[in-house]
């Protein structure tokens, strides 16, 4: 019986996913024998039509990285939902709205403004900002057209699967595709929609080697400021680590390296909103009960918005700021 | 009519739940702008209730709890004075008003006091303004480009 | 080794050391360098010669030649006279009290002659400080025959057979002490050397450490290994410090060769030895005083019905014995019983108190010409060690009185001069053995004022504790203190011999049991004496000088002084009247009898009547 | 055993029994100065000696410590020991000429004087070193030994200075045969704050009252845990019921219900400078009067002063420290009625007179009021007005070393009375630890430290946390009356509570779901009761349900929202939220 | 120094004998030369310092080398006596270095008396 499809598509991303796809090592051989890769742009030069000329559901899986914040991300992410049996939300830009995800703290105009007039780097004389069409002597040159707020997958589509990190760890890719070919192989039952794989249900302090005591904290630092206890708790030393409210999966690897994790792999299972959870375990540990003392203490959070939210802003309860 | 201001306020048990049931009991009038939620303690309280409403259309969140000190669990409302103001915080960084959330201290015995909070509450929230949190959801037939676009799709 | 063909051995006893013996030898020693004579002679220093008398003594070997007396100034003519030339010099050579003849022969002189050295074996033949002159004189073989080839047993069985019994004074037989103190139960066990010598006038147990310290080394290794002990300590006076230090150079070389320590003679044996100093109390000379002194005590005697073999030095079985036993022991191992036993009085083959077996070491001194350290066999007698080997009394003094066994020991007249010297013997005079201290008198001696000197020394020296000794002493000596003054009455006689009873039956420990036998022995031998003082108020020997009358010869003091006047002069009670060249006199009634006139008068003419 | 004979009689004795025991066992009286039974003999005295005949040999030795190994005749009064003991004691005649025991035993040997020079007469000291012996062996404080050698021998402390480690136990005192050491006083006075109810000997009953009713012994006075020796105590005790190294034990009970009953605090007066506590003589506070009064106490219930006299006037002054801006503001309830105790106490036991200074006189009890008029009619003068300062009488007019002054409200004039003494009605404050012992138990108390009632009204024994109840003071202040029936009231709900045999606990509680809780223990700190702990082994947190309360903090603080309480659950208020604003 | 066992005693004192021997004034023979002023004159000097060596060299321990005073012979200088144990001391006279060391090897070490160098058998008293 003909090999299943397999379709990897990039679209607001930086690459890092499709890297992390040929970090498995040895076993993309095992996809390459038992996958027919039929799109991967990134990788190999896939033409859009050929998408389009294939048959509704004929890729079997699509694992689909990188946000949604232009024309042709929606257009393509619609196309490869017809196209493809099973869709997955590959990566946290695609599941949670990532990095990218940012950008809805600004309007579109402020964001080609600075990058394009204000930045100081800046070599633009003509101050000319790009335009969705622009007239050339050879013709007319359409560019896809961005959004002003930066949507998740699912928020466009209609999504089989999640696969969270930044970019999800080699292994947990590993862990999927040997699911994915045993299912397919062997005729095993899907998992239910909507599943997150390539994660646990426990959040990422399960896998973090440090001890941890009671919290008592008296005042939030920047990594930098201190060298951290090798073994102790980050979150006890006054760092601002998201562990506690990030799903694991990825083995903890920024914590082993002394950095505070970032809340990369999404929220945990029972959470709605990453961010409002992290205050809200955050401000219960602070050691006062005198007003002014814990406004100052929590002054020293330096931006809520970028520590809380960095990956999930987009699939947040307020998903962008009102400006 | 002028703009009736939508407004989440959440109780605690104990105190303001109580306080509010005293001024009721005593007819004290307050604006009905204001749809209460109950919790045992001010300390359930989760930001993400907050954000939620605001979501859902809240103009405003109040927050009544025990005086600290007369928390029913002792040391409940302590936290909940921790949370309050890192929201408030996040929501000055997503460009809404903190104002628009505010947590006071009520007993059971201040049915005066909860009248005058409600009333002031909505007066300042009705001074500020409907929220209308702009492009919350997806539209699909034109997803939202320029700014003018977007400013269009808004009215 | 250098072939030398001589050897000066110069004494350096306390004695001739505080004689400047040693410059002597540095003497001796440039001169013969200056003769290029330095790798044929050797200079070398021993311990003590015995003859203290004749102090700075040089012998130079192997001609046997005794110089006595010698003075720096002699040694480069002696030199060359002797060494080089190799003619003795007579000048320098001993006289003998009666006839004027030189005696070259260090043998042949009488104070040698009658001597017998086992104690003293190597005296004057072996640097102390050399341990291989030691070994050379047959130096640790019979510790080497004790480890090697004899049981803890035979060797307490060989010592009780020879009849040896404690030189310190007691007299008890030292086999019976080891048996003991073998027997008792109790680890560790110490082994303990008295060298507290405390008797004023004893010097015997010093000069044996001077002169032979590895002696009483050795003698302990055997003892330790008689009685199991491991562990020995050697308890000597802080007034010995030259006696001390070559003890510490002796168990250091001794040590260095693997004669002392862990392991003797490869035989598994372990015993060492440490130095405890005495802070000088006489009374830490009994044994449990001088074990509380070495535990860190106050030196207090301690009940006698708790022997020290039993319960000792801390509470363990303790084997206590005198340097000069000590010394004895090798001599007995290696030249067997029958050679000591054929030495001394009585028959020990069954009961070892049965006599006084070997020599006996005594230091004689006093109003004797030859002063110094004797070692004659048991059972000579007084006469002859006074009179042979002691040269009689100098200056032709009539003989009067000898004391044996310092304080704690009697005065011995003259009809007993004939008595033999042993421990029965002498008890029963009154006196005793004791440490061997000798001190002979003469008819210018007041009995009844050594009696106070002895007394005084033992009153001061007691440690108090008992109120025998304490109170008792002091009355005693208060009751002398007012004869000699000449307020003596005859009840105070019979109080002093009641008192002395007293103090000897109720004292706890020996100092007390035996601080009286002087007075007693001098009631005994020379009550007359007493009976002068008391009833005529006057003192024969002229020595108690409240009851002297001194006046001065008028003639004597013109013609020989020409009225010099230092007697006027130094009288502290200016009770002396007279001008230059005039005859002076004395004013009886403020006289005060303190004899400085008589002392200070160059020309003799102050009379004592 | 080995037969002896003493003085013709025959006895059989263990080995190593001394001689004097063996006579005294045949009641032969041996002379003896320098023995003590307590004591390791020392036979320095030599009066014991006695003739030894052992085998033909007699020898002369001291009876108290020569160890009989064979059978031997001893002599006790030969006409030798009887010469030897009259010359002893001729001796010690002369040397200790003041000590009476020596002239005793002369005088039965018929000895009137001695031959001997007298030249200290007042000396009465034998050297005999029973004290050294006690000091050094026994009590092992090691302050007195001797000195010196020979004649000059002497008892004497470290360089003849006070030592510091004599614990003035006396025991050497006590040992001394002639008497030459007497224990002095430092000054005889009466402090009343050192004032307490029983003697201060080293192992007392603390007083006549005390339960349980058997001795103890006071650490700080006893030889033994000064120096480590001693231990006579249990020497003697027969049951052999002694032990020294008993220590504080902690033992942990599993208990249903705990009654807080921890009383009170007395307030110190001394911080109020101007009433001089602590630094006039004579000014006592309430329970240092009352500790006087009590028959067991020092002065046997008498009142006196410090210098022993009976005071001519008494000031009894309320509301020391209650009720009052800079110390207490709550009035302490119980001092006006012991006051008016007090003054009838002074009226009854002595003829002073007494001036009672209130502010107001809260007799509110039963009968309170009846024996504030019998108090009046008894002629004490009531003043309404507080006492503000205390100085001596510098003038000494009236009868009164002090003066009280203050302010007569009811006359309106300032009044200086002069008393001798005065006392103190001092407040009643709240133990100085009670908001540890508040958290401890997770009750709460109040500003002044008094532990909070449940209800003021409905519950006055009970507090918010589930079997823990209050009874008497602590819960503020009270007298005894008010006490007993709150503690049978507490007693009495307690005893309810255990009946039921389990607690009734309320459906809601939080649960933490272990397969999403990663041990952040974030939650561990916030419980408020205590009820979250950490399982280290499974490394993850876990609710004790008895415990929690379900207020919901943890179940909002928990970042994987793995805490979940039985009601309020997120998706429930979420919905609500939801619904609310539609 | 290691620990000694019973054969060190015996050799130690097997070194030191001769300095035990020489004090004892014991000894198996005894050479006695003369140095009065003409003695010295003649060179008995060097009589002496070869006999120190001979005794080295042999490493003689019993024989005891001694100097006396002038033997009254001065025109025989340089002499020396040989004197064995219980025998009669030789003496000889004119002696050269070579001549004393065969009176060393042959009489004091061989027992037997060298005749042509030998003025004299027996001797005059001496102490």
């Amino acid at each position: 019986m003909a090999k299943p499809k397999l379709a990897i598509y990039w679209a607001a991303a930086c690459g890092g996913c499709d890297i992390a796809i040929l970090d498995i090592e040895a076993k993309i051989l095992d996809v390459a024998d038992f996958f027919d890769v039929v799109f991967w742009p990134c990788a190999m030069d896939f033409k859009y039509a050929d998408v389009e000329a294939m048959e509704d559901k004929s890729i079997t899986l699509t694992l689909f990285n990188g946000a949604i914040r232009s024309d042709e991300n929606f257009h393509i992410a619609k196309l490869l939902r017809q196209k493809s049996v099973v869709l997955c939300a590959f990566g946290s830009c695609a599941a949670d709205g990532g990095i990218p995800s940012l950008a809805n703290l600004f309007t579109l105009d402020s964001i080609l403004d600075y990058v394009y007039l204000q930045a100081p780097s800046l070599d633009n004389p003509g101050k000319t900002i790009p335009q969705p069409t622009t007239k050339v002597p050879e013709g007319e040159i359409t560019i896809p057209r961005l959004w002003n707020t930066v949507r998740t997958l699912e928020q466009v589509v209609d999504v089989d699967y999640l696969i969270p990190g930044c970019p999800p760890q080699s292994d947990q890719i590993a862990a999927v595709v040997d699911a994915v070919i045993d299912i397919l192989k062997n005729g095993k039952p899907l998992p239910p929609k909507g599943t997150v794989l390539g994660a646990t249900e426990k959040s990422c302090c399960d896998e973090c080697p440090r001890e941890r005591n009671i919290k008592k904290i008296t005042k939030f630092i920047r990594p930098y400021e201190i060298i951290a206890e090798p073994n102790l708790c980050l979150m006890e030393q006054g760092i601002v680590c998201l562990g506690p409210a990030t799903r694991s999966g990825c083995g903890a690897k920024c914590v082993k390296a002394g950095m505070p994790c970032r809340g990369c792999y999404g929220k945990p299972i029972n959470v709605r909103d990453q961010g409002a959870k992290m205050i809200s375990a955050l401000a219960s540990v602070i050691d006062s009960t005198d007003p002014e003392e814990i406004d100052k203490i929590i002054a020293t959070v330096a931006d809520p918005v970028g520590t809380f939210y960095r990956f999930t802003l987009a699939d947040s309860f307020l998903r962008r700021a009102q400006v | 009519m002028s703009f009736e201001p939508k407004i989440l306020g959440i109780l605690c048990n104990w105190c303001s739940y109580t306080g509010a049931d005293l001024a009721g009991t005593a007819r004290m009038k307050y604006p009905a702008n204001m749809r209460s939620v109950r919790v045992m303690c001010s300390g359930r309280v989760d930001p993400g209730f907050i954000l939620n409403a605001l979501r859902s259309g809240a103009d405003g969140v109040l927050i009544c709890g025990c005086h600290p000190g007369d928390c029913h669990y002792v040391e409940g409302n302590y936290k909940c004075m921790r949370r309050i103001p890192l929201t408030k915080k996040l929501l000055a960084d997503m460009g809404i008003d903190p104002r628009r959330l505010r947590l006071e201290w009520v007993s059971a015995s201040e049915g005066a006091r909860f009248q005058s909070v409600v009333t002031g509450f909505t007066e300042e929230i009705r001074t500020l303004g409907p929220l209308e949190l702009r492009e919350l959801n997806f539209d699909a037939e034109h997803p939202a480009g320029t700014a003018q676009e977007i400013s269009a799709a808004a009215s | 080794m250098k072939p030398y063909r001589a050897n000066v051995m110069v004494c350096a006893g306390t004695g001739c050391v505080s004689n400047h013996s040693l410059e002597i030898k540095k003497a001796f020693e440039e001169e013969i360098q200056k003769r290029g004579l330095a790798d044929e002679v050797q200079v070398v220093t021993t311990g003590c010669n015995g003859f203290c008398g004749a102090g700075p003594i040089a012998v130079v070997q192997p001609d046997g030649i005794f110089y006595q007396l010698l003075k720096i100034k002699d040694i480069p003519y002696l030199v060359e006279e002797h060494l080089l030339k190799g003619r003795p010099v007579p000048r320098l050579m001993y006289v003998p009290p009666e006839e004027k003849i030189h005696i070259p022969k260090m043998n042949d002189i009488a104070f040698f002659k009658g001597q017998m050295l086992v104690a003293l074996r190597n005296r004057g033949m072996i640097d102390p400080e050399n341990i291989d002159d030691y070994i050379a004189r047959d130096g640790y073989r019979a510790s080497a025959k004790v480890l090697t080839t004899m049981t803890p047993d035979e060797v307490i069985q060989m010592i009780e057979a020879s009849g040896l019994r404690g030189r310190g004074g007691g007299g008890f037989p030292t086999g019976v002490k080891w048996e003991s103190c073998r027997k008792a139960k109790g680890e560790p066990r110490y082994v303990i050397c008295n060298a507290d010598e405390g008797d004023p006038g004893a010097f015997m147990d010093r000069s044996i450490i001077e002169g032979d310290p590895h002696s009483v080394l050795e003698g302990m290794v055997i003892g330790a290994f008689a009685v199991g002990s491991s562990e020995g300590y050697i308890y000597v006076r802080q007034e010995y410090p030259l006696a001390r230090e070559r003890l510490v150079i002796a168990i250091n070389q001794a040590r260095e060769y693997g004669l002392l320590g862990d392991d003797i003679f490869g035989t598994g044996f372990k015993f060492d030895v440490d130095i405890r100093r005495g802070a000088g109390a006489f009374v830490c000379g009994e044994s449990t005083a001088l074990m509380a002194s070495v535990e860190g005590r106050v030196g207090e005697p301690r009940a006698k019905y708790i022997h020290t073999v039993e319960h000792g030095l801390w509470n363990k079985p303790t084997c206590l014995n005198n340097v000069e036993t000590w010394a004895t022991i090798p001599a007995i191992i290696m030249r067997g019983v029958d050679w000591f036993t054929s030495i001394g009085t009585g028959d020990v083959s069954e009961n070892p108190w049965g006599g006084s077996k070997g020599t006996k070491v005594f230091s004689v001194a006093g109003k004797i010409n030859n002063t110094g350290l004797v070692e004659v066999p048991m059972g000579i007698t007084l006469r002859e060690i006074i009179f042979d080997v002691g040269g009689g009394v100098p200056k032709g003094k009539k003989f009067k009185a000898v004391q044996t066994g310092g304080p704690s020991g009697g005065f011995l007249a003259a009809e007993l001069l004939d008595l033999q010297v042993d421990y029965e013997q002498l008890t029963e005079a009154g006196s005793m053995m004791g440490s061997g201290g000798m001190v002979i008198m003469d008819e210018d001696n007041c009995m009844v004022d050594m009696a106070k000197y002895f007394l005084t020394f033992t009153q001061d020296e007691s440690c108090g504790k008992c109120a025998p000794c304490r109170e008792g002493t002091l009355r005693m000596l208060q009751i002398l203190q007012r004869i000699t003054d000449g307020k003596g009455t005859e009840e105070d006689l019979v109080l002093l011999e009641d008192l002395s009873h007293y103090v000897i039956d109720s004292s706890l420990c020996a100092l007390g049991g035996s601080a009286p036998n002087p007075v007693l022995t001098t009631l005994r031998y020379f009550r007359e004496e007493y009976e002068v003082h008391i009833r005529d108020k006057k003192c024969p020997a002229r020595v108690c000088r409240q009851l002297n009358v001194y006046t001065i010869d008028p003639n004597l003091c013109v013609t020989k002084g020409h009225g010099c006047g230092v007697c006027r002069a130094q009288c502290p009670e200016k009770a002396i009247v007279g001008e230059k060249n005039k005859a002076h006199s004395v004013i009886q009634d403020a006289c005060k009898k303190c004899g400085v006139c008589y002392d200070v008068c160059k020309f003799d003419a102050i009379q004592i009547s | 055993m080995i037969s002896i004979e003493i003085d013709g009689k025959q006895i059989e004795v263990e080995e190593e029994t001394t001689i004097l025991n063996a006579a005294n066992a045949l009641d032969i009286k041996i002379p003896t100065l320098c023995y003590n039974e307590l004591i390791e003999p020392y036979a320095v005295c030599r009066i014991c000696v006695v003739e030894v005949i052992r085998r033909k040999r007699t020898r002369l030795v001291t009876a108290c410590n020569y160890p009989l190994r064979e059978s031997v005749k001893v002599r006790t009064n030969s006409e030798r020991v009887l010469k030897l003991r009259r010359m002893n004691l001729e001796l010690l005649m002369a040397r200790a000429p003041a000590a009476k025991i020596i002239q005793e035993m002369a005088a039965e040997m018929g000895l009137e004087t001695t031959r001997f020079p007298i030249e200290n007469p007042k000396e009465s000291c034998i050297l005999c070193g029973l004290c050294v012996q006690m000091c050094q062996d026994v009590v092992g404080a090691y302050a007195i030994g001797f000195a010196d050698r020979g004649s000059k021998r002497e008892v004497s402390t470290p360089y003849e200075r006070t030592p510091e480690t004599c614990i003035l136990c006396g025991a050497c005192a006590q040992v001394c045969p002639t008497g030459h050491i007497r224990m002095t006083d430092a000054e005889e006075r009466i402090i009343h704050s050192k004032l307490s109810l029983g003697p201060n000997a080293a192992i007392t009953i603390p007083f006549r009252q005390a339960i349980p009713n058997v001795p103890r012994i006071h650490a700080e006075h006893c030889i033994h845990f000064k120096t480590g020796e001693c231990m006579l105590c249990s020497k003697v005790c027969p049951k052999d019921c002694i032990h020294y190294d008993d220590k504080d034990e902690i033992e942990e009970f599993e208990i249903g219900a705990v009654i807080v009953a921890t009383g009170f605090d007395d307030f110190d007066p001394t911080p109020m400078k101007q009433l001089g506590y602590g630094r006039y003589p004579n000014i006592l506070t309430g329970a240092e009067f009352e500790q006087m009064n009590n028959a067991g106490s020092p002065t046997g219930g008498k009142i006196v002063m410090e210098n022993g006299e009976e005071p001519r006037s008494v000031a009894i002054l309320h509301c020391i420290g209650s009720r009052d801006e800079n110390y207490h503001k709550y009035c302490s309830r119980v001092c006006c009625m012991y006051a008016l105790k007090f003054a009838h106490l002074v009226k009854e036991k002595s003829n002073a007179e007494v001036y009672q200074l209130y502010v107001d006189m809260r007799a509110f009890g039963k009968g309170y009021e009846e024996f504030y008029q019998r108090i009046l009619d008894e002629g004490v003068n009531v003043i309404r007005g507080k006492g503000t300062e205390i100085v001596p009488n510098r003038s000494g007019a009236g009868d009164g070393a002090l003066l009280v002054r203050c302010e007569d409200t009811l006359i309106g004039k300032f009044r200086e009375i002069p008393v001798d003494m005065v006392v103190l009605c001092s407040a009643l404050e709240a133990r100085s630890d009670a908001t540890d012992l508040a958290r401890k138990l997770n009750i709460s108390a109040g500003a002044d430290g008094w532990f909070i009632e449940s209800h003021p009204k409905l519950g006055p024994v009970s507090t918010t946390t589930e079997g823990i109840y209050l009874a008497g003071v602590c819960q503020g202040p009270k007298d005894i009356p008010d006490t007993v029936a709150q503690g049978s009231a507490a007693a009495a709900q307690a005893m309810k509570m255990l009946a039921q045999g389990q607690i009734l606990m309320d459906a809601a509680y939080a649960e933490i779901a272990e397969e999403f809780c990663s041990g952040c223990r974030i939650c561990n700190g916030l419980c408020p009761y205590n009820a979250i702990s950490f399982d280290e082994t499974k490394k993850v947190s876990n609710v004790n349900s008895a415990m929690c309360k379900a207020c919901g903090t943890c179940v909002a603080a928990c970042p994987t929202g793995a805490i979940a309480a039985r009601h309020f659950t997120d998706e429930q208020i979420y919905a609500q939220i939801e619904g609310i604003l539609v | 120094m290691p620990k000694l066992s019973i054969e060190d005693l015996e050799k130690i004192s097997e070194r030191v004998r001769r300095t035990t021997l020489l004090r004892e004034g014991a000894g198996r023979a005894k050479v006695t030369v003369h140095m009065g002023t003409c003695g010295i004159a003649a060179g008995s000097r060097k009589i002496i310092d070869t006999l120190l060596r001979l005794v080295e060299e042999q490493d003689v321990k019993d024989v005891i080398l001694t100097t006396s005073g002038c033997a009254g012979l001065c025109s025989r200088e340089p002499m020396a006596t040989v004197e064995l144990l219980q025998e009669a001391p030789v003496k000889y006279v004119d002696l050269t270095e070579d001549k004393i060391r065969r009176i060393f090897l042959e009489h004091v070490l061989g027992g037997r008396p060298v005749q042509e160098y030998a003025l004299a058998v027996g001797s005059e008293r001496t102490q």
